[in-house]
Formats: structure tokens, C-alpha cells, sequence
């Protein structure tokens, strides 16, 4: 029979140092349960959705990179596959083909940012983190080789990719590929043989199937909870219907389920790369679009498979050049619904276990 | 590959079922009446055949003279997707009523639509700023918002 | 599936607590429309005169330079470009930073890494103001100077320079961690010629 | 007996040295005050620098190597940095206890190298209850804790203190086990005359019990996996959230002098203190506090830290009911003593050990789950 106490509130964030960002939670605990929890967002709202109806369609093109800073490729994609679907622009074979290479790399990036930051949240002094920043600058370096840039690529154009990749790109990634495997088997180690981290991932902040698919939970999060739902296998957008991957899903629901649906995915994306670089064609790598491209008045959403889930775009045309209407469906901020039921009846300690299991960027929740 | 349903075939079943509540449907989208809203909305999820138990995303639009809320519904058991839309032509108090109970995945979405296009949803629970503060002037994603910081 | 009803137990209800949050933002809107002046000014002329500092300050400045603790201020983008700076491949624990404090009443630097909001700006106000003197400002990164490419919206602060008092910028979007070194050593440079005992 | 007897060559060189050296009450007071204080602040900063580079090689980085010659100055620099900065009290907090804390937390660290031998002899008090009194002083520095905790006015430094008090009490009772089976090999409290008995050192005859106490310091400690107290990810920085400047220096010292005199104390009890083959004394006393603490510094930049319940669990759970264990076939053990050569002891000891861990594990859970709210 545990003793209750008074109840009382407590602010976590936005300055604090394991919400990822600026996010913020009003909590009210008993003890060290936490009783009730409310988010309050916004400490990062940049009015992207207004700023880019006075924007061109290509000058838009920077804003989505620092939706999701994390996955900058990804967002790109959705963003063009957007307004390629508006306006039917089609789209060269080769630039198809990097696109998914660089989606794919960057679903790398960003899951070793999520499994690292998750180690830290549950206390591991840095060290987790320092080796997977360590394999993520290894990707950045092949980014920047292809577009010069670190960490906000502005890669992806309407109708294809702003350049071809240089020489020394495929070898590289190959290297890459060849050895990051063995990388990630060692953080596996890492964490499936540990008993602290099992005793506070397992069993903690359980969602349900039913709920997560009730609280539109998408990428890891829901299949973490036994849904077998990607969009590159349910819809294949791009390329995607041409390679072999497994969908890794979760039965239970609970953080170790989304931490290990991550680390599984890192092996289906090296898989996808790996295809991609056997069957990569030669060619152009972009279509010529106006300069200044007006879309004919329509509306189109298109949605992809980003590291964090399910990102959409849509986009509203009125024949000019810029977008009438600019909305992102930003999965972070739709996974964050269950925080609190996942997260009610726990301990604080698990809170931020649970809440580095989701896996957020402020960048994208706020927008 | 996700079925996109056509919104003019599913009219006509509505049409038996909830009379006189489609305003418009074509080939890709559905407009509904917001009265009938709820009613659809729950019909769509529970009934068999459909199953759109998963709502991918809220939006709305300022269309000038009304307002027009945009609902991406998908069937993860079918795989199969609809786009369903309300209008809402009353720009001093718009309102219309809230799917949070249908599908809890509309929560901050339908905040969001509150706070920056400044639709009120009727039946939400928790219905304030999300990420604004209060007291600020205006809802910055409608077309007569002036956001240039002075 | 109806949402459970919220028992909330605050001493101030949610709509008090959102109600006096959105008065702060306002009022310190209204008061930060000009950047604040830069408090060190004095010091370029001092550089130019080239005085000379005593041998206690020497040995004050070197302590300052070489232990300089950051605190947690990570809003945006910028954040993990600062993150892969103290990473193994830039390296800032080379240089005693490796001290990152969550707290702020120990720390001696805020690397201002990523756009500032007006909802957020009190609470950067207010991490500041909780720092011990003699604390410093980076400006990392083109939102944390200007706004950058957001400076036009409705609710971005240009630049953090309206809010505290920086000490040094460090443009780019972000800027790569190189730059942020390099942001850095200037910063040391400026303290290892103040002067606190004259 | 003249002054210059008492020159740190001399004893540094011939390596034995009478009782009660360097005669005179006041004298050895003085010298003995003079060489802990020298000693203890400067291991402490040679232990900033080993943690922070031995930490910074385990995250594969190079650590702070910029000030002075291979970044030595580094723990001097911070320490003048952090006492010249600004002090702050909060508004709301109590201003007496804000200020006593630190005080409260860092005597009692001081006050355990009273006892501690480093040679044979030589130390400031050869108390016969030596160890007992590191028990007893040892707890104390938990009330500054409490007190930097109560006194700020700050929810995330009081949810620290409480931590930290339901953690010292649960980790003192295996800890006091552990020392007892310790106690009962040898056959003294004092520290000098453990250390003079240990011909095998007791980590051999006492492996379990050894883990027992290495896990209960740690927690004693605050350190990785047990820094509950001040969890950087989830209350920020815990009891010391609110201080700054001189008192949050003590702080951080007063951490660190615990980490020294827990590894001074390990060394004693089961690594034999100062005794060791052809080099002096005091040179394998420091060879051995080091390591033990590079241990420490080990664990910490390897293991995640355990969640509030699970720390409790594992100390009530599985640490006490072991030690009591280990205990008992110590008593047996002690009373067969002189029947049995000590080499087949060590092993049965070894083989117990793993038999119990193994056991245990079994049948022990690490804390609950959801609490229905």
C-alpha cells in the first residue's frame, strides 16, 4: 500500500536538461508519482505555416529543414513530394533513388540521436550519447559531401535533388555500410544486457494498441505498439516498392518495445541503402520546373515515413507562387497525445524515460 | 498501396443513412455538413467496411469568405483513405463541433486550429492556446493577419 | 473513447497560471524593443590603450577563461550543433567545458543555441538573471542574432540581444562547430582583458 | 624525541615508525592537521583531473588538456573561478540553513581521515573504535545534504534531499554489515590494527562482502548509478540546485573528499592500506586509493543510473538479506579459523559468493511498477 502525500505542482521545463528542447510539463506529483500532467507547447512556435505563405514554393524548401532538425532529408522529401503531386512534376530515376538513399541515411541519423538521448535521460552520464554522435558525424560527413551543409541540407528541389553526387560519395557510403553494422549490434549490447536499463524501460509507460491507433500515433510509437504501419510498405511514396525490407514492430508497447523498433529500423534502413546503392541508374538528377512555378489551384498532401513518423504536408495552390495554405502534419507534436496517459501512475524518473521513448523535436512539435 | 476512396460512391451510402447532410462530393473529397459532423465521424469509424479508425490529420483553411476544416482519415485494416471536409462560413464566430471524442488524435490538433485560425470546437475538453500565449491579439494563419513584427 | 476528467490540484488554476504567463510575455515584449546596449564597451577602448592588468586579475581571467560552464540553453536547431561540438570530434571538454550545468546558479556562459520566441523569452530572461556574476553571453547562430530567416514573424524575437546582453555572435545557420570554437576563443580573449579590481 | 625525527624523509624512507609518532600530544595534533588537510585538498583536485580525463577516455574524447601542462591546472582554475563568483541566496529560502549547509556537509568528510592510517601508525587518532566512528561521522554529511535541500525554496532541491535521506538509510545498514564481517576477521575496530592484520587481504576472504560495501559506498556516495540525489535529467542538479560560488565549491568538494575517503577506507579494509612489497607504504596506500576510486570513476561513466524504487529495492531486497548471509558464514568461518589453511577459504568465499549472487537474483525483483492514481 504506497503512503500518499499532498500533492504537489512542479514545472518541468522549458529549460530543463532532458526535454529535448523547449518543451514543458506541468506536473503535479504525490511524492515521486506523478499524478497528473499537462504539456504546454509553444516555446518554439516560429509561424513556419505563415511565414512560407509569403514565401515561394522553392524558397520553402530551407524552412523544412529546420522543421524536424534531426532529419532534415526527410522533411525535405515530404515537402517536394508535396508540391510534385500538386503540380505533377515528374521526377528523374536517379534523383529518385538518392532521395531514398539520403531518407534513409538520415532515419540512421536521427534514431541514433533518439537511442542516445533516451540512454541519457535514464542517467548514463553521456557516454551513449558521445558514441552515437560519433557514428551520426560519419553521416553528416556524407551529407556534406553532397550538399555542404551540416546539419540543414536544403537538398531535395521540385523535381529532384539541387545536385549530383560527387565521387567520392558511393565509396564512402559503402565503407559506411559496410561497417556500421557491427555498430549498432554494440549498442544493442549496450542496452539488452543491461539490468538497470531493462528494469526501467520494461513494462514502462505502456500504450496500447487500440490507443495508439485512437490517438493517431505514428513511426516508432505505433509500432512500438504491435501496428504494423509504415508508409513506405503501406503506401510506397518514391522508390520504395522496389526494395526488400521487414517492418520490426513491438508487442507490448512500452519504451524498451520503441527503443528496439529503432534499433531495428537502423538495420531495414542500411538494407534499403544498400539495394539503392546496387540498383542506383545514371541520368540527370533533376527536371527542369519554372523558375518561378505556378501550380495549377488544387490541393495535395502527401505523407511520408520521417524517423519520427508519419509527416505530412499539405499544401493548398491558387495558381500563383506562393502556397495558399501550407500545413504540416508534424508527428511529434500527435505522438505527445499520449504522454499523459502513458506517463500518469509512474515515478519522475520514468517520465523522462518516456518521454525520450517518443522521441520529439521541438522544432516540429512547435513548428 | 493506400486506396484512396472515392468520396462521390461514399456519398451516396451517407446519403441513406444521414439524409440531407452532404453538401458536395467528388472524386477525391467529401464536404459535409458540420451539423452532421459527429454523426459521420463516428459512423465512418465504427462501421464495417469503412473502419477509419485512424484520423492522419486536421487542418483548416481560410478560404476568405469561409473557413474550411480538412479531415485525412485512413483504415489501417483496409488501407484504405478518405478526405472529409466541413465548411464553416461564419468568420466572427466560427464554430464547429469537436472529433476529440471520436478519434483522441485530434486533441492538439483542433488546439492548434483554435489558436492560430481561431475556430472554436465545441465539445473539446481542453480548448485554449497551444502555442501562443494568451492574450495575444489575433489568430496569425487567417488572411487579414498582418504578422510583420514591428 | 471520452477523455478522463482532469483533477488539477495547482494553487493557482490553469487559466490564472496561462492568464499571468501571457501578461510577463506581454510586458516584456513592450519593454524589449531596443537592443540592450552592450554593457561592455568600455572595453574596446581599453584593448586600444593596452593597459595593463595586475597579476591577480592575470590569474582571475586565466581561472575565468579556462573554466567556463555552460549552461543548458537548447531551444532549436543550433542545440545539436553545440551537442556535436562537445562531442568527441570538436571536443570543448578539451577546454574544461565539458561541465555542462543544468543549473544555472553555477554556470558561467549561456550558448544561445537556437530562435528565440516571445513565449520563451521571459524564461531566458529569467535563466539569465539566475546566473552568478560574472557570467557571459554566445550569440549562436543567425536566430539567436537577428531572427534569421524567421525574423519576420509574429512570434520571433530578433535577435537575443533584445532580451540580454551578448558578448559575442557567432553568425551561421547554423554555424558549424569550427565557428563556434572560434566564437569561443574570442570570448576568452575578452575576458582575459577585463578587468574587475581597478 | 626532537623535530627532526619528524622530517617526511625520515618516515619516508625507513617505512616503520613507532605508535606514537612523532611524540608530543600537540605536535603530532599539529603535523597530522596539516598533512590531512595538504593531502586531502590535493588528492581532491588530483581527483577532478583523473575523473574528468579518465571519463572523457571512456566517451572516447581527450578531456581538459589545454590548462597547464596536460590540462593539470585544470582543477585550480575551476576552484578559483567558482570561489570568486557571485554568491546568491534565494529570495525565499532560509537564509541560515542556505548558509550552513555546506558547512554541515563538508565537516564530517573531513572528519573521517582522523582515522585513516596512512602507514603503519601513522595517522592523527588511532581511535579503537576507528571504524565505527567512520560510520557515525560519515552519515552526518547527509544533513548538510538536507538542509542545502530544505533551505532553498526550491521543489526540485527538496524532492533531492528527500532522496537522499531515504538513500542513507537504507544503504547504511549493508554497509554496516559489510564492515562487521570485516570486523570480525580481524578482530579490532581500529583501522591500523585492521590493516597490521591483514597478511591475505581481506577482498580474497571477504569477496562478497567486499561488493556489498563497494555498492553501499557508492550509494553513500551519491555517485553514478546511485545519484539519485542529483540527477542531471531529472531534477536538474538536486539539493545544490539553488547554490552558487564558495558554497557550491564546498559542495562539489565535500563529493569528491567522500569519494577519497571511501576509497581510503576500501583500501584499508580489503586492500590491505599501506602494505605491499618493495615500494614505501604511503606510495602503495595512494596506488590503492587511486585505483579503487578509478573504479569508482569506471562505473560511473558506464552505468545508467537506477530509478528511486529500484535503488530501495536493491538495498532492502537483495543487499541486506545477502549480507546478513555473508555474515553468518563469516561467524563460522571465524570460529573454524584456526582448523582451515586460508587458501581454501578464499575459494569456498569465491564460490559462496557466486552461489549467492546467483541465487539471489532469482528471487529478487527490482522494484514495482504503476502506481494507481
Amino acid at each position: 500500500m504506497p503512503i500518499k502525500t499532498e500533492p504537489f505542482a512542479i514545472n518541468f521545463g522549458p529549460f530543463h536538461p532532458s526535454t529535448h528542447g523547449v518543451f514543458r510539463m506541468r506536473t503535479t506529483l504525490d511524492g515521486e508519482v506523478i499524478i497528473d500532467l499537462e504539456p504546454v507547447f509553444g516555446y518554439l512556435h516560429r509561424g513556419i505555416e505563415k511565414l512560407a505563405e509569403g514565401r515561394t514554393y522553392t524558397q520553402n524548401i530551407p524552412f523544412t529543414d529546420r522543421l524536424d532538425y534531426l532529419a532534415s532529408m526527410s522533411n525535405n522529401l515530404a515537402y517536394v513530394l508535396a508540391v510534385e503531386k500538386l503540380a505533377g512534376v515528374p521526377v528523374p530515376e536517379r534523383a529518385e533513388y538518392l532521395r531514398v538513399i539520403m531518407a534513409e541515411l538520415q532515419r540512421i541519423a536521427s534514431h541514433l540521436i533518439a537511442v542516445g538521448s533516451l540512454l541519457n535521460d535514464c542517467g548514463a552520464f553521456m557516454t551513449p550519447i558521445l558514441y552515437m554522435i560519433r557514428e551520426r558525424e560519419k553521416i553528416l560527413d556524407l551529407f556534406e559531401m553532397v550538399s555542404g551543409q551540416r546539419l540543414t541540407y536544403n537538398y531535395m528541389r521540385i523535381g529532384g535533388v539541387s545536385q549530383d553526387i560527387p565521387d567520392e560519395f558511393l565509396p564512402a557510403l559503402e565503407k559506411f555500410v559496410e561497417r556500421m553494422p557491427s555498430y549498432i549490434d554494440e549498442y544493442d549490447r549496450l542496452l539488452a544486457e543491461n539490468e538497470i536499463l531493462l528494469a526501467r524501460l520494461k513494462g514502462v509507460g505502456i500504450l496500447s494498441k487500440g490507443q495508439a491507433i485512437n490517438i493517431s500515433a505514428s513511426g516508432p510509437v505505433l509500432r512500438g505498439s504491435g501496428v504494423e504501419w509504415d508508409i513506405r510498405k503501406v503506401d510506397p511514396y518514391s522508390v520504395y516498392d522496389r526494395f526488400e525490407f521487414d517492418i520490426p514492430t513491438g508487442t507490448l508497447g512500452d519504451s524498451y518495445d520503441r527503443y528496439r523498433v529503432r534499433i531495428e529500423e537502423m538495420r531495414q534502413s542500411l538494407r534499403i541503402i544498400e539495394q539503392a546503392m546496387k540498383q542506383l541508374p545514371s541520368g540527370a538528377v533533376k527536371t527542369d520546373v519554372p523558375w518561378l512555378m505556378l501550380p495549377p489551384r488544387g490541393e495535395a498532401y502527401a505523407h511520408i515515413e520521417s524517423p519520427k513518423g508519419e509527416l505530412g504536408f499539405y499544401i493548398v495552390s491558387d495558381n500563383s507562387a506562393k502556397p495558399y495554405r501550407f500545413h504540416i502534419r508534424a508527428p511529434s507534436l500527435i505522438n505527445l497525445t499520449a504522454l499523459r496517459d502513458m506517463s500518469v501512475g509512474w515515478k519522475i524518473a520514468d517520465l523522462i524515460a518516456i518521454f525520450g521513448s517518443i522521441d520529439i523535436c521541438m522544432g516540429e512539435v512547435d513548428r | 498501396m493506400t486506396i484512396a476512396l472515392s468520396g462521390r460512391k461514399i456519398a451516396g451510402k451517407l446519403q441513406e443513412q444521414f439524409p440531407g447532410s452532404i453538401v458536395q462530393s467528388d472524386e477525391s473529397s467529401l464536404l459535409v455538413k458540420s451539423e452532421h459532423l459527429l454523426a459521420i465521424a463516428t459512423f465512418l469509424k465504427t462501421t464495417p467496411g469503412f473502419d477509419f479508425d485512424y484520423l492522419t490529420s486536421v487542418t483548416a483553411v481560410d478560404y476568405r469568405d469561409y473557413f474550411e476544416l480538412v479531415y485525412h482519415l485512413i483504415s489501417i485494416e483496409h488501407n484504405h483513405s478518405l478526405v472529409l471536409k466541413v465548411r464553416c462560413h461564419d468568420r466572427e464566430n466560427p464554430t464547429v463541433p469537436s472529433v476529440v471524442g471520436v478519434w483522441r488524435g485530434a486533441d492538439f490538433q483542433e488546439r492548434e486550429i483554435y489558436d492560430l485560425m481561431g475556430i472554436k470546437f465545441e465539445g473539446h475538453p481542453n480548448l485554449k492556446r497551444i502555442v501562443l500565449w494568451e492574450g495575444f491579439q489575433g489568430h496569425p494563419l487567417r488572411k487579414e493577419y498582418k504578422g510583420i513584427y514591428k | 473513447m471520452e477523455i478522463d476528467k482532469r483533477h488539477r490540484l495547482h494553487i493557482y488554476s490553469d487559466e490564472e497560471l496561462d492568464k499571468n504567463e501571457g501578461e510577463i510575455i506581454e510586458l516584456l515584449k513592450a519593454a524589449s524593443q531596443q537592443p540592450v546596449p552592450d554593457q561592455d564597451e568600455w572595453l574596446d577602448e581599453q584593448l586600444r590603450r593596452n593597459i595593463l592588468v595586475t597579476s591577480v586579475e592575470i590569474l582571475l581571467n586565466a581561472a575565468r577563461c579556462a573554466s567556463l560552464w555552460p549552461v543548458v540553453c537548447f531551444p532549436a536547431c543550433c542545440a545539436f550543433e553545440f551537442i556535436t561540438t562537445a562531442a568527441s570530434r570538436f571536443d570543448i571538454s578539451r577546454f574544461g567545458m565539458e561541465i555542462i550545468r543544468a543549473s544555472p546558479r553555477q554556470a558561467d556562459l549561456m550558448i544561445t543555441a537556437g530562435t528565440l520566441t516571445w513565449k520563451n523569452a521571459p524564461n531566458v530572461r529569467r535563466v539569465y538573471d539566475q546566473m552568478a556574476e560574472p557570467k557571459w553571453v554566445i550569440a549562436m547562430g543567425a536566430c539567436a542574432i537577428s531572427g534569421g530567416i524567421f525574423s519576420g514573424s509574429y512570434s520571433v524575437v530578433p535577435g537575443y540581444n533584445r532580451i540580454i546582453p551578448v558578448d559575442v555572435y557567432v553568425p551561421g545557420c547554423p554555424p558549424r562547430p569550427e565557428a563556434l570554437l572560434y566564437g569561443i576563443e574570442q570570448l576568452r580573449r575578452k575576458i582575459s582583458s577585463l578587468q574587475f579590481l581597478a | 624525541m626532537s623535530l627532526l625525527d619528524t622530517s617526511p624523509i625520515n618516515w619516508a624512507t625507513t617505512g616503520t615508525l613507532s605508535p606514537d609518532w612523532p611524540g608530543g600530544y600537540w605536535l603530532h595534533w599539529v603535523v597530522f592537521t596539516i598533512i590531512i588537510l595538504v593531502f586531502v585538498l590535493a588528492m581532491v583536485m588530483g581527483f577532478i583531473y583523473i575523473e574528468r580525463r579518465f571519463v572523457a577516455r571512456i566517451q572516447s574524447r581527450l578531456g581538459p588538456n589545454r590548462a597547464g601542462l596536460f590540462g593539470l591546472l585544470q582543477p585550480v582554475f575551476d576552484a578559483i573561478k567558482v570561489l570568486v563568483k557571485e554568491d546568491i541566496v534565494p529570495a525565499g529560502g532560509d537564509k541560515l540553513v542556505h548558509w550552513w549547509a555546506p558547512v554541515v556537509a563538508f565537516v564530517p568528510a573531513l572528519m573521517i581521515f582522523v582515522v585513516i592510517p596512512f602507514q603503519d601508525g601513522a595517522l592523527l587518532a588511532d581511535l579503537n573504535i576507528g571504524i565505527l566512528y567512520v560510520v557515525a561521522v560519515g552519515s552526518v554529511g547527509m544533513v548538510g545534504v538536507f538542509m542545502a535541500g530544505w533551505g532553498s525554496n526550491n521543489k526540485y532541491s527538496v524532492i533531492g534531499a528527500m532522496r537522499a535521506v531515504a538513500q542513507i538509510i537504507t544503504y547504511e545498514i549493508p554497509l554496516g554489515l559489510a564492515i562487521i564481517s570485516v570486523v570480525l576477521l580481524s578482530g579490532s575496530l581500529s583501522l591500523n590494527e585492521i590493516v597490521n592484520s591483514q597478511n591475505i587481504p581481506f577482498i580474497l576472504l571477504q569477496p562478497l562482502g567486499f561488493l556489498i560495501y563497494f555498492v553501499s559506498a557508492c550509494a553513500e556516495l551519491n555517485r553514478t548509478p546511485f545519484d539519485l540525489l542529483e540527477a542531471d535529467s531529472e531534477i536538474v542538479a538536486g539539493y545544490h540546485i539553488e547554490y552558487s560560488g564558495m558554497k557550491f565549491a564546498i559542495f562539489y568538494l565535500a563529493e569528491y573528499i567522500e569519494a577519497l575517503a571511501v576509497s581510503a577506507i576500501i583500501t584499508a579494509l580489503f586492500l590491505s592500506g599501506w602494505r605491499g612489497p618493495l615500494l614505501p607504504p604511503w606510495l602503495w596506500f595512494l596506488i590503492k586509493v587511486v585505483v579503487v576510486f578509478m573504479f569508482i570513476v569506471w562505473v560511473r561513466g558506464t552505468i545508467p543510473r537506477l530509478r528511486v524504487d529500484h535503488a530501495m529495492a536493491l538495498s532492502w531486497k537483495f543487499l541486506l538479506p545477502v549480507a546478513l548471509l555473508n555474515l553468518f558464514i563469516t561467524s563460522i568461518e571465524v570460529i573454524l579459523w584456526p582448523l582451515v589453511l586460508p587458501w581454501p577459504i578464499i575459494l569456498l568465499n569465491l564460490a559462496i559468493m557466486v552461489v549467492l549472487i546467483l541465487l539471489w537474483s532469482r528471487f529478487f525483483k527490482l522494484g514495482g511498477g504503476r502506481v494507481e492514481v
